[in-house]
């Protein structure tokens, strides 16, 4: 009863800040954070009572007008299809959380909590099998419009997806080879050490692994898929209302289930540069095991999420910086570039553990 | 210097027909009506050399010839009196003092061209000579020497004085023969020529009064006697007539060719107050100015012609060191302005537009290219129009500043006249 | 035929020609102002001048005859810099304010300054002032400083209306057009003068600020004002006449037309315009549509007995109209009667204006219509007429005893009229059938002389109104034995199939100046 | 289909990381630049910002004299309109947008605009009717926000074309500037 409780509090603190937090503030903050690149002001027209808030209404009336908005199927569409996908869309983003550690374990009470909802001992091979569970949302979701461009956006998404899903499996090779598992906990325990953080022991993974998810997440620029120049909006172009909102949910859950991914294997997860968790402890000795547990819990819980926040504005700076791609050339850059380095970084990362060893 | 025009203009009652006859009038007429054949007359004329004193100086024999023969259409004499032009005042000494003259040439011209009526066209302003010439006129039919059946060679000839109401313009050929006819003086288009065209659609041809004047001398001393005075081409006396800053004003009756320098110097008396001379226009105020370097030429057609002038009516003013040429001009250009007939756009506009650039030049508004842009209206004035008044108004400014441009310049860069002793406008 | 050359090219010109006619012969433009071809030679604007070799100063061409074997440019530098010279005398004292002056697109000085590329004045002093607006005739509007004292105008009253208001008083740059004192330029043919006014100097206080020359279309028509037939040109924009001008026809009008035929085209819009049929029903006129007009007249005419229906027709109505108005009295309605029509008469003189002040009394003629005759009224009085078609309103309008007239005509059963203007004789009809005025439609006419002329559709006609060939149509349909045609070119082929004098006569061959009729 | 743009990229621009990481430099500058500047001027505190960007509705910029907005007739200091109806610029203009009734008036001017109305929904602002005025009657003024939901107020009529000269005349200057230099 006690597990049940503290699993179900873990997992209502992850889907309470996505969906409450994240979903709807990345939509402001995408809109902020390109504007002031750009020497705009962004969105602030939205006020209540004359109080606009930074713009901070938005996310609320975005909420409220997609809820209100028409629900519309277009004419010869496969309903059940057209209504599953945005759902196949968005579980996959929510449910790769499972595995992610957002803290380490602590001593609470005499009991031993992990900050992980589930401790898969195959946690990186959950999170790829139920990501590319997303393409199947995506697939379906531009057949079952009944729409040539739908269709078109739909094909170069799965295609996409799958040849950067193959890039993305062999990356991760390098980090597991390295941690010697694939339980995300222990990835995320192992990065106690500055220097034993992912980014030191696999540079080239971290860097073809950002590119593969970003590309995984069909944005800029990776974003053909959508590509309103040509294709409008591509498999979702026949959405409206809520249907609509939940592929862009799926998108900026993505985005944070990305730098959590980054966070976890390349960035020392929840741990502080130099100060390790023994360190933070013996400062909080006059304090009893429990509270110095909860006060270390809270640090770990923050640092992770800054590291967190700071991938996500990577992520949305590198979308407003560059150029979208050519569709030949995502694909030469999946497969003949992407596709051999990460061979290539397998083959060295083995030679040098073999060395070590 | 033989005189022979103004020979007897000091004797007294010189206009009576009586001292007339008592000095030998009316000799040549009655040679020419009872002796000559009319076209004999018009030989003797050609060969004489006489060219019109009007101012072109077209040969008068020549123009004679262009009467057409016979007697289908009423011709004319016009003998034109019109002396408009400032500085010129010779035709007046001539009917003051001898108009008998005048009459008997248009008597023998009229013979010579078969013509029956001549109409003498006199200045309006002059109310006096008008009045001596038209008693004259009756002195003259009195004693059949006019009318029907003179000197019983049965030739008639009627005169009529008409006097004119005071316009420049009507001294022009045709703006004469328009006054004549009663309609507002200005020229015709030309063509029809007036000797196929002229006075109520008649042949008709225009001489000037001293013209006429020569004609009974020659016929009484002959062809070859005129030939020998004054120059090849121009022969004959002629009365100059000297105005301006001199000392002995008047009229002098002088051959041909005469030099003008002695002119003014010998026979005027030279420049009043003893000062320098300046400028010369040398034959009435549509003739260029001569600057006081090139006075020494000889008073004939071609000579001033040569000189960058011309003869005109013979009518030579004379100015001093004191006189401003820019005011000269004002003076020139208003008189052509006032006497325009307008009916050119060229001369309407152009005399006007020039008094009005030498004013603004006069009172300090002038500009730099002023000048160029007075010498520019002029050469669009110039031989463009119906009658030569465009000329006329335009040729003393260009001589003015081809000779004087350095003063005009003056004008221009102090904003005031240079001379200030000069007259006031 | 003296052989002359001009500009390099080898000419052959009628003899006793000017340069500048033989010029125009072929196809060489000389500038000028003053010479007008239908005015006495002036030569007063100096900007015709042309080189002539052998004579050493430029000639006018306006005044020089061509001689045989010589040799005339047009465009030598001398020539255009004299050009040049008189466009800028003309300018200086010019107001320049082509943006007001309603002459602005067809000025002869804007155009040479255009075409000479003038662009700027050197002209520093004050310009002379004139009288501004100056209403010098009760039609015509002088604005001295735009005048370029051409001398048109003056030479016109001499020489054409032969009135001689004008002229030029003064001298010098003073000079100025005025009409003698006492009097004002007052003739009937005083707007000739804004015709030919090469500037803006002379504007019709009529025409005066209504609309821009540019925008003006320009149908070519005959003036229906007299029996004369001026040719016209329409000016019209959006479907508003805005003034009628005279078009060269040497045979009937030259290039002049009367002041009174210039103000016909004030009946197009007029508050009493007829612009839908009526019927009267009851004791009221309603408004209804045309195929119940025309089903009211087959009705009507049907009721009564052949002999006593009447006609009137219109002496200015067309050819066309005539001959299809015949046809539709004698075949459509079996009426043995004569056709009649009454012919407004006014004052004639002798250049334009003539007696019969109609457009084509002739024509009717031509088609048997008796003019000036009343006998339907008197078959009324006996009781021998029941029905009456009329066209126009010229019984009542040009009749002495009107009053009486319309009581006689008020007798009968039934009285249809084809008009275009509400009057009391449509007032008492019983169908009223709204037609087109002579801008409103095409036909030929034919003058006193018996010249036939074409006329053009220049503006839609107001409302529901039609053309009258239209309505004699509907009405030949609705009598249940229609018309072959009604267009105009193909009834005019009808026309000169039937009637003799008309033999010769088709719309091909009429070209704009119209040919003579066989008599 | 491959186009050629004759690009050749280093070693170092094939790479592809560096320049990234170039342009990412770039932006991020801007983005806190702006994150800083911004925290003054949403306090009210500063009204002055280093970057340039307008934020229209609230901030309206002053147009260059060159801009040329919707075009209006000058009212001269006697009250009235400067327009003498001389019908050029309904000629000029390209969109047939102006209509002008000219009549007759006493001024001295003579002739004045009886009704002018530009129909804004066909005007292209291109000016013509300006350059054409001989009596720099008309002119852009720097009026833009005249979108309309109802086509009939984009008929714009006299009086609502009437602006003082006062207002316009800095365009009036910059006007004889230009168009002066071609010496019409």
């Amino acid at each position: 009863m006690e597990d049940f409780l503290i699993t179900t509090a873990k997992v209502l603190f992850i889907f309470g800040l996505n969906m409450g937090v994240f979903a709807p503030l990345l939509t402001w903050v995408e809109r902020k954070q390109s504007a002031l690149m750009q020497d705009r002001i962004g969105a602030n027209r939205a006020d209540i009572l004359g109080f606009s808030m930074i713009g901070l209404f938005h996310p609320i009336a975005d909420a409220i007008k997609m809820l209100a908005k028409e629900d519309f199927i277009p004419e010869g569409a496969n309903k059940i299809m057209h209504t599953l996908s945005p759902i196949i869309c968005v579980v996959p983003a929510l449910l790769t959380f499972a595995v992610i550690p957002f803290g380490g374990e602590y001593v609470i009470g005499g009991k031993h909590i992990k900050l992980v909802i589930a401790d898969l001992d195959v946690g990186l091979i959950f999170i790829f099998a139920i990501s590319s569970l997303a393409t199947y949302g995506t697939v379906i979701a531009g057949w079952s419009s009944n729409n040539n461009w739908s269709l078109l956006g739909s094909l170069r998404a799965s295609a996409q997806m799958i040849s950067y899903e193959v890039a993305m499996g062999f990356t991760l090779v390098g980090v597991f080879m390295v941690y010697g598992s694939l339980q995300l906990t222990q990835i995320g325990a192992a990065q106690e050490s500055f220097f034993r953080w992912g980014i030191f022991l696999q540079p080239l993974g971290f860097f073809m692994f950002l590119a593969c998810a970003i590309a995984e997440n069909k944005r800029a620029p990776f974003d053909v898929a959508e590509g309103e120049s040509e294709i409008i909006a591509g498999y979702f172009l026949e959405y409206s209302g809520l249907k609509f909102g939940m592929f862009y949910m799926a998108e900026f859950l993505e985005i944070v289930t990305i730098s959590a991914m980054v966070t976890t294997l390349f960035f020392g997860a929840w741990h502080i540069p130099f100060i390790s968790s023994a360190l933070i402890l013996s400062m909080l000795s006059f304090l009893n095991e429990t509270l110095a547990n909860i006060i270390l819990m809270l640090i770990h819980i923050s640092v992770f999420w800054v590291k967190v926040i700071f991938f996500i504005w990577f992520q949305m700076t590198i979308r407003w910086t560059l150029p979208r791609f050519r569709y030949d050339q995502i694909m030469k850059l999946g497969w003949k570039i992407l596709l051999p380095l990460s061979l290539a970084n397998i083959l060295v990362t083995g030679i040098v553990i073999l060395i070590l060893q | 210097m033989e005189l022979y025009l103004t020979k007897n203009f000091k004797t007294r009652g010189s206009k009576t027909l009586k001292v007339y006859l008592k000095n030998g009038g009316y000799k040549a007429s009655k040679k020419a009506l009872k002796k000559m054949k009319p076209e004999e007359v018009t030989e003797e004329i050609k060969k004489s050399g006489l060219r019109g004193r009007g101012g072109a100086g077209f040969p008068t024999g020549l123009k004679w010839t262009f009467m057409p023969k016979g007697n289908e259409k009423p011709k004319y004499i016009g003998c034109n009196c019109d002396e408009s032009e400032p500085g010129t005042f010779k035709d007046r000494q001539i009917i003051e003092n001898e108009p008998h003259q005048l009459i008997e040439g248009l008597i023998i011209g009229s013979y010579a061209m078969g013509i029956k009526a001549c109409y003498i066209y006199i200045r309006g302003e002059y109310t006096m000579q008008a009045e001596i010439l038209q008693k004259a006129v009756d002195e003259a039919y009195k004693e059949n020497y006019l009318g029907k059946n003179i000197f019983d060679s049965g030739f008639n000839c009627d005169i009529y004085v008409h006097r004119g109401a005071g316009a420049y313009i009507c001294g022009e050929e045709t703006g004469l023969m328009e006054s004549v006819e009663g309609k507002k003086g200005q020229p015709r288009k030309k063509p029809p020529f007036p000797a196929g065209y002229g006075l109520w659609g008649n042949p008709t041809t225009i001489n000037n009064v001293e013209t006429f004047c020569h004609v009974p001398h020659i016929i009484n001393n002959g062809a070859d006697w005129f030939k020998k005075i004054g120059t090849e081409k121009s022969a004959g006396n002629t009365i100059f007539g000297i105005s301006g800053h001199i000392k002995k004003p008047g009229t002098y009756e002088l051959p041909m060719g005469y030099n003008l320098k002695d002119l003014i110097f010998k026979i005027a008396g030279g420049i009043r107050n003893d000062n320098k001379l300046k400028a010369v226009i040398p034959g009435g105020s549509s003739t260029k100015v001569l600057p006081a370097g090139m006075v020494d030429v000889k008073m004939d057609h071609d000579s001033l012609m040569q000189a960058g002038s011309s003869l005109g009516t013979g009518a030579v003013i004379v100015m001093d060191n004191t006189s401003c040429m820019v005011r000269v001009g004002i003076v020139l250009s208003h008189f052509y302005r006032h006497e325009s007939c307008g009916q050119c756009t060229n001369c309407r506009e152009g005399t006007s537009w020039i008094h009005q650039i030498l004013l603004g030049i006069e009172n300090g508004r002038g500009k730099k290219e002023d000048i160029d842009l007075l010498l520019d209206v002029a050469g669009n004035m110039e031989a463009n129009t119906i009658c030569a008044l465009s000329d006329a108004a335009a040729w003393p400014i260009q001589g003015l500043i081809k000779h004087f441009r350095g003063e005009f310049e003056d004008h221009i860069k102090s904003g005031k006249c240079t001379c200030p002793e000069s007259f006031e406008i | 035929m003296p052989t002359f050359t001009i500009n390099g090219k080898e000419v052959k010109t009628e003899a006793g020609k000017t340069i500048l006619q033989a010029a125009v012969a072929n196809g060489v433009r000389i500038p000028h102002f003053c010479y007008h071809p239908h005015l006495s030679i002036d030569g007063c604007c100096r900007m015709c001048l042309v080189e002539v070799e052998k004579i050493p100063k430029l000639t006018i061409a306006c005044n020089t005859p061509v001689t045989e074997g010589m040799v005339v440019r047009t465009n030598t530098e001398k020539v255009l810099k004299a050009r040049k010279g008189v466009m800028e005398f003309q300018l200086i004292n010019h107001p320049l304010d082509c943006p007001i002056c309603d002459q602005a697109g067809e000025c002869k000085l804007q155009q040479y300054t255009f075409e000479h590329g003038i662009t700027h004045s050197r002209f520093r002093e004050e310009k002379r002032p004139g009288r501004k607006r100056f209403k010098i005739g009760p039609r015509v509007v002088f604005d001295e400083e735009r005048c370029i004292l051409c001398r048109r105008c003056v030479r016109f009253c001499r020489e054409v209306s032969k009135t001689g208001e004008l002229a030029v008083f003064s001298r010098g740059d003073k000079s100025i057009i005025n009409t003698y004192p006492g009097i004002s330029l007052d003739n009937k043919y005083s707007l000739n003068t804004v015709d030919i006014c090469p500037v803006g100097a002379l504007t019709n206080a009529d025409f005066r600020f209504q609309v821009r020359v540019w925008f003006l279309e320009e149908t070519k028509a005959v003036c229906p004002g007299c029996s004369n037939n001026c040719s016209i040109r329409i000016c019209h924009r959006r479907g508003k006449v805005y003034r009628l001008l005279p078009r060269k026809n040497m045979d009937v009008n030259k290039v002049w037309m009367c002041d009174n035929g210039r103000i016909t085209h004030k009946q197009i819009e007029t508050s009493n315009r007829l612009t839908v049929p009526l019927v009267k029903k009851g004791n009221k006129l309603e408004e209804v549509s045309w195929n119940e007009a025309f089903d009211t007249i087959a009705k009507g005419i049907q009721k009564i007995k052949n002999n006593e229906i009447g006609a009137i027709g219109s002496p200015h109505a067309t050819n066309e109209e005539c001959y299809l108005f015949n046809k539709l009295i004698k075949n459509v309605f079996n009426i043995k009667n004569d056709i009649e029509c009454i012919v407004p008469s006014w004052e004639a003189d002798d250049l334009l204006i003539k007696k019969e002040k109609a457009a084509n009394p002739q024509g009717a003629r031509e088609f048997g219509v008796k003019t000036n005759d009343t006998s339907s009224v008197k078959k009324i009085i006996k009781g021998n007429l029941k029905a009456l078609y009329i066209i126009g309103n010229d019984i009542i309008d040009n009749s002495n005893t009107k009053q009486d007239v319309l009581q006689t005509l008020s007798k009968l059963d039934f009285l249809v009229v084809q008009d275009t203007h509400n009057s009391d004789l449509s007032s008492i009809a019983n169908v009223v059938l709204p037609s087109a005025t002579f801008a409103e439609k095409e036909g030929t006419f034919t003058n006193i002389n018996g010249f036939v002329q074409k006329t053009n559709r220049a503006v839609p006609c107001p409302a529901k109104a039609k053309p009258d060939l239209e309505i004699l149509s509907g009405v030949a349909k609705a009598m249940g034995r229609p018309f072959e045609t009604i267009e105009p070119d193909k009834v005019m082929d009808e026309i000169s199939k039937n009637v003799k004098s008309f033999k010769n006569i088709c719309y091909e061959k009429l070209g704009e100046t119209g040919i003579k009729i066989n008599n | 289909m491959i186009v050629n743009r004759n690009i050749t990229m280093t070693w170092w621009e094939r790479i592809y990381l560096p320049e990234i990481f170039r342009g990412i430099s770039v932006t991020s500058n801007h983005f806190f630049r702006n994150l800083i500047g911004f925290i003054p001027a949403l306090l009210n505190k500063d009204k002055k910002r280093k970057i340039f960007t307008l934020y229209y509705p609230d901030e309206k910029v002053e147009f260059p004299p060159a801009y040329r907005g919707r075009p209006v007739l000058v009212v001269d200091e006697n009250g009235t309109e400067r327009c003498v109806a001389c019908g050029l610029c309904e000629i000029v203009c390209p969109a047939k947008c102006i209509e002008i009734q000219p009549d007759e008036t006493e001024l001295e001017k003579e002739r004045y605009p009886k009704s002018f109305s530009i129909n804004m929904a066909r005007c292209i602002f291109c000016g013509f009717c300006e350059e054409v005025c001989p009596k720099e009657a008309i002119v852009m003024s720097d009026e833009c926000e005249i979108a309309d939901l109802d086509r009939n107020k984009m008929f714009y009529k006299k009086d609502q074309l009437l602006i003082s000269k006062n207002k316009l005349q800095k365009r009036l200057n910059y006007i004889k500037e230009i168009y002066g230099k071609w010496n019409y």
